[in-house]
């Protein structure tokens, strides 16, 4: 045959299991207990608050800049759902869900988001990465992490997340082919959120999905309705199974919608209508994921409405958390902190220099 | 005149320049629909469609890439970076071929390629969105880097990178993006690039500053004057490179003194460069050592504290003062 | 369907015309000219043994180091064959034949692998760049030449050079994906030679082909035998044409091999067997094209002794007007043009002290 | 003691190192099965293994992003980047991550991590594999820049590299790879960095020098004591960043004259940074100008003029002479 096609090793898949109506595949359907289901929607409501409630912050003017993560909460909790405390995930800044499952602390989110560097410092013992903001040059850190995993004989993962603008970076095509060629343990996670600030989804490439961009690396791929919890946590399992038993990566394209801004300095009504919103709005995840568990009987309206108090409650008290550490955070000579194990000379003298100058400052304000 | 700010004042050089040479377009993260991040390419699009306003991918090192190509086929691409903390991931383009190709191909493939970037701090942004590292541009021969500071200057500069024929780096102080306004006339100015200007006169010592910086150099200036009687002549860069090492000094052989103050951090930081030229041109002249007011050498701060890590008016008095008491 | 394949918007394909046997697909076999059909056998046949003659002058100490293009002649010959003198080439650093069908001069290569900057100055009116030797980093530059074009109205079209290699580099994705984006007529030509340096081919990606990389990007891909200079030109022409017509980019993956080493400073025994070097051997693509051509009648022994002649002078002579050359580049301050339209002052007084510098040499060598 | 080329010792550095430490591992172009370019890791994966002698993808920037998840990860990487001049691609990472993370993440995450690198120029290579731009590097706050000018040095340097738990940019002179050969001992030697050495006494003037140059310098040294009868002080650097400015300052004191040797390009190098510290700690000492003998600010010609551009000892020489005569 002179002329003829050639198969790629993969076919790319298009997974949903619970439908934006409501409907289940039911032989899909992945087995979890009730107390898992209900943490789920818990995690997901508790970063949809927080999001309204730290944008309420910044609007009045006591939070910086930040980025929304409403309407993506299925894809980021159903990503991390099946991964152990000892494997890593590695955001990029947009994973509040993820983050809050993991146990990263409402207050930390606040400090950092107020400029502190201290909110950027993980918990203890966890082993997410801080958020990293130049676009898709997290993704080779995964791979990294993963190979020491193995390289020192744990079945450790590592997961990393990114958005749909991101695959256009150079480092999410070398990331994942290092991952294919060097068979890590790793699950790259992208959030096709259908924006990257003003630039929709179909002008970022041209290719039909983004799932499909594995077959370039000869690893599977695969394309999940990422406003369904299910379905994002199934697609996942399976990529952390695979990855866990040895037999590589996966990339998993997540379909969701940034509901708000990019970023509080953003104005999407400068790029995209109202009527594209509204319909995603339909999607949320949810609104569906409620409607599931409440057929399962796991949730009433009740049970919601004490979540939503417990909520509020838990937000108020790690904003009050948040300022107090703030009012605390009085030494300004941390900035000289952490730059390297041991300070080196100059730089101490240039921290001698500050401290005398704020003493000088110090002085002269109480003299 | 209108009084515009530096961020109106930029986008109207873009849009004359556009309208008189169809040579000119934009490229880059949202400059198109969305009029740019800081809006600084505001209705180009609106007035020059998406062939010359076009919204990129998001892959800095393919909007330098992609430049390069459309500069050498006769265009003047002026793409934009949309924080300079990311144009690291497009310098091999800029080192290794916009800055070369004239030179490899021994003048007979050029680029003229304006790469606007915003730096510097005091925005209060997220990390990573406050850099200075015009000494990465700087030191690349076949590149060009220049630092405005005011509207009127911004927009006079920005002219003439587009139409200098070679590449250009041209860092956007952000923080005076809507600092203040200045009367900008509707009418053609230029500046040339390659030289620096004396914004204040004075006999008793040299500040040399540029960007953002320069504004806090100035106030620190008149407060010498009021509160020591002292007369600070100071020099705005304006350009760093090929930097104009002629006025600095000329003011230098005058005052015995100098100070320089920028928001990068101090080591292997533009201080050096203009303390070597001065120990070159002025060293006879020097009363006293010169002093450099920069960022310390860390890490940026998170915003909460990036004002500890700026240069501030104290400071510079302080430097001056120690200057003027040696 | 919940759960389903995706089908990506092209196939890859694979073509060949002329088999290493010499067997020929009469169907496929693009309609060429006697004439420019030997011409394509004498450019080869001049490429190869310009190779070996640099080669001779490389161990002889009389040049630097350089990468051989042995082996890789039908790819590249058949790829810029169908292209227009106004129509833009940009290649790497191994491109020997595609150099020569479009006319560079043979004391230009020589000055350059000597050393001197004038061997890279391009002909009058050429359209090929200079040499990139920065892996990969050439792709996008094919991508903006082939936008401005178009936007200027002109129906020139970009082809670009690259290796396996290439094909791992962030600019490769980075410049694929701008070219699927905005429609540019680029032709992205990989010649896959099996090695970059040491390192194999199935190492450096875990796709089974190059050629289907070109789905990430949602333009055609085709994997055409390299060493079939039939099957490349119709692939490139095909390509072309479509560039050429407004429908858009193509990543052809010519399947070649480096006979030779990877530079003059390469030992291939370090990391590949002979046996595969004489394997490779057997699908010269010299060998194949010319009892191709012997059987349409338009070569033979007697026709290939006299080229063969011609050729030894040609190069014979082009050493020699390169020597002449060199022994009159003698000013040394040509190392401080170019770099920019106009000289600036600090350059100017480092430029004077180097004559000075130079004067004072020399006058202390006469004196 | 075995007689070693650079080459060699830092093959030994790296055989030692990794047989006593299994997190130490190698990756990069051409490092394993081939030995790398110009054989510094010859015999490393025959040694230990593909899993601790990586052959990567053709990718700078994923060789340093997935170094540094590994790092995090437990281990110590030593990836090479084949020549200094592909660095600038993985400059991003360098810079946003390798540098950053331990004070990004205040601690909790350590990225110690040894990238290797040979640079500079006089070796007759092709288009950028004779570059110098140490100042990137060296600019930013959380990276090491260490430059070694002999194979002991050499060898004692890249362990105490690898051991040192923060980032370092490890350039190597690949003109001294094989330029000659040192004892060095077989047992265990370290250096620690961020110290300069003084690799010659001399009152008259200091003459400050690294990588390759520093040999030139050394010659130069030798023929002002022979022709001029003048003793001239050599400080190696071997630290770029941090930078040991005491040694230099303390000279520079004693002998009131210096020059700064080195190939990058002269405007913002490196020498900037040298005399703005000279001027900040020995200022009243100063009795001539601080010369630079650099690099000319253009791009490395091609190899056939290669010699032109570096500093050579009558360059050298004259610049001395200079400050000697003033
Ligand atoms: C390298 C780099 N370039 C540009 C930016 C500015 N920027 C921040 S987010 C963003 C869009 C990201 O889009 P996507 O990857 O889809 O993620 P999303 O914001 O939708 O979550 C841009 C351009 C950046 N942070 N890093
Ligand atoms: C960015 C970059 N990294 C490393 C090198 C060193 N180098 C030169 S050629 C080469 C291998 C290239 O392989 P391939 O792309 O397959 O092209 P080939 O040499 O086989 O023609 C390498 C690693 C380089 N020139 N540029
Ligand atoms: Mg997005
Ligand atoms: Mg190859």
């Amino acid at each position: 045959m002179p002329r003829h096609p050639i198969e790629p090793l993969y076919r790319v898949e298009y997974l949903s299991i619970l439908g934006s109506d409501g409907q289940l595949d039911a032989e899909l359907e992945p087995t979890l207990d009730d107390d898992t289901l209900k943490r789920f929607y818990r995690t997901m409501l508790l970063a949809r608050r927080f999001d309204e409630f730290q944008l309420k912050l910044q609007r009045q003017g006591r939070l910086g800049t930040f980025a929304p993560s409403s309407g993506q909460e299925a894809s980021q909790l159903g990503a991390v759902a099946p991964l152990r405390k000892e494997d890593w995930v590695v955001p990029s800044f947009r994973e509040l869900a993820a983050y809050l499952w993991r146990g990263t602390k409402l207050d930390q989110i606040l400090l950092y988001f107020d400029g502190y560097n201290e909110g950027a410092e993980p918990g203890e013992d966890t082993r997410d990465l801080p958020t990293a903001i130049p676009v898709g040059t997290q993704i080779p850190h995964a791979v990294g992490l993963s190979y020491a995993a193995r390289y020192r004989g744990r079945d450790e993962v590592a997961m990393v997340f990114f958005g749909d603008g991101a695959t256009s970076e150079g480092d999410f095509h070398e990331g994942l082919n290092f991952a294919g060629v060097f068979n890590t343990p790793t699950i790259f996670v992208c959030q096709n959120n259908q924006w990257a600030i003003s630039m929709p989804r179909e002008h970022q490439t041209h290719s039909k999905t983004l799932a499909q961009k594995a077959l370039a690396y000869g690893i599977p791929g695969i394309q999940v309705d990422g406003n369904d919890v299910l379905a994002v946590y199934a697609a996942a399992k399976e990529a952390v199974e695979r990855a866990r038993s040895g037999e590589g990566p996966t990339l998993l394209e997540c379909i969701t919608y940034r509901l708000a801004a990019h970023t509080t300095a953003d104005d999407p009504k400068r790029y995209r209508s109202k009527e594209e919103e509204e319909a995603w709005k339909q999607c949320d995840p949810l609104r569906r994921f409620r409607r599931y568990l409440e057929d399962k009987g796991l949730l009433d309206d009740s049970t919601v409405e004490t979540m939503e108090q417990e909520i509020e409650q838990e937000l108020k008290q790690a904003w009050q958390r948040a300022e107090k550490r703030m009012a605390e955070l009085t030494d300004p000579t941390v900035i000289f902190d952490h730059q390297f194990a041991e300070m080196p000379p100059y730089l101490q003298e240039q921290r001698d220099a500050f401290v005398a100058l704020h003493t000088g400052k110090k002085e002269s304000k109480d003299g | 005149m209108a009084k515009l700010t530096m961020a109106e004042a930029l986008n109207l050089a873009l849009h004359q320049e556009m309208a008189s040479d169809d040579s000119v377009v934009v490229l880059g993260e949202d400059v198109g629909v969305d009029g740019g991040v800081f809006r600084i390419t505001e209705g180009i699009y609106q007035a020059f469609g998406e062939q010359r306003a076009m919204d990129t991918p998001l892959a800095e090192s393919a909007i330098i890439g992609i430049a390069i190509g459309m500069a050498i086929n006769g265009l003047r691409p002026v793409p934009e970076i949309q924080f300079s903390g990311f144009s690291y991931l497009a310098l091999t383009q800029l080192e290794s071929h916009a800055a070369r190709m004239r030179w490899r191909s021994r003048g007979r493939f050029t680029v003229p390629l304006v790469v606007r970037m915003p730096y510097g701090g005091g925005v209060h942004a997220l990390e990573h969105h406050s850099e200075s590292k015009e000494v990465f541009f700087s030191h690349i021969p076949g590149l060009k880097c220049v630092i405005p500071s005011s509207p009127r200057n911004a927009r006079a500069l920005l002219v003439s990178a587009i139409r200098d024929p070679d590449p250009v780096v041209f860092m956007e102080p952000k923080a005076l993006y809507r600092a203040f306004r200045e009367e900008v006339p509707e009418e053609e100015e230029t500046l040339p690039l390659g030289k620096s200007r004396r914004v204040r006169e004075g006999k008793d010592i040299t500040l040399i500053s540029y960007g953002a910086m320069l504004h806090r150099t100035l106030e620190a200036a008149e407060q010498l004057a009021k509160e020591d009687g002292i007369e600070a002549d100071v020099i705005d860069l304006l350009t760093l490179s090929p930097l104009d090492d002629q006025l600095f000094s000329d003011s230098v052989r005058n005052t015995g003194r100098a100070i320089i103050v920028h928001e990068a951090q101090r080591s292997f930081g533009a201080a050096g460069e203009i303390i070597a030229r001065l120990v070159e041109h002025a060293f006879f002249y020097l009363e006293a050592p010169i002093e450099r007011v920069t960022g310390y050498d860390i890490t940026m701060p998170y915003f909460a504290r990036e004002h500890e890590y700026l240069p501030d008016i104290p400071r510079i008095l302080a430097a001056a003062r120690r200057a003027l008491s040696t």
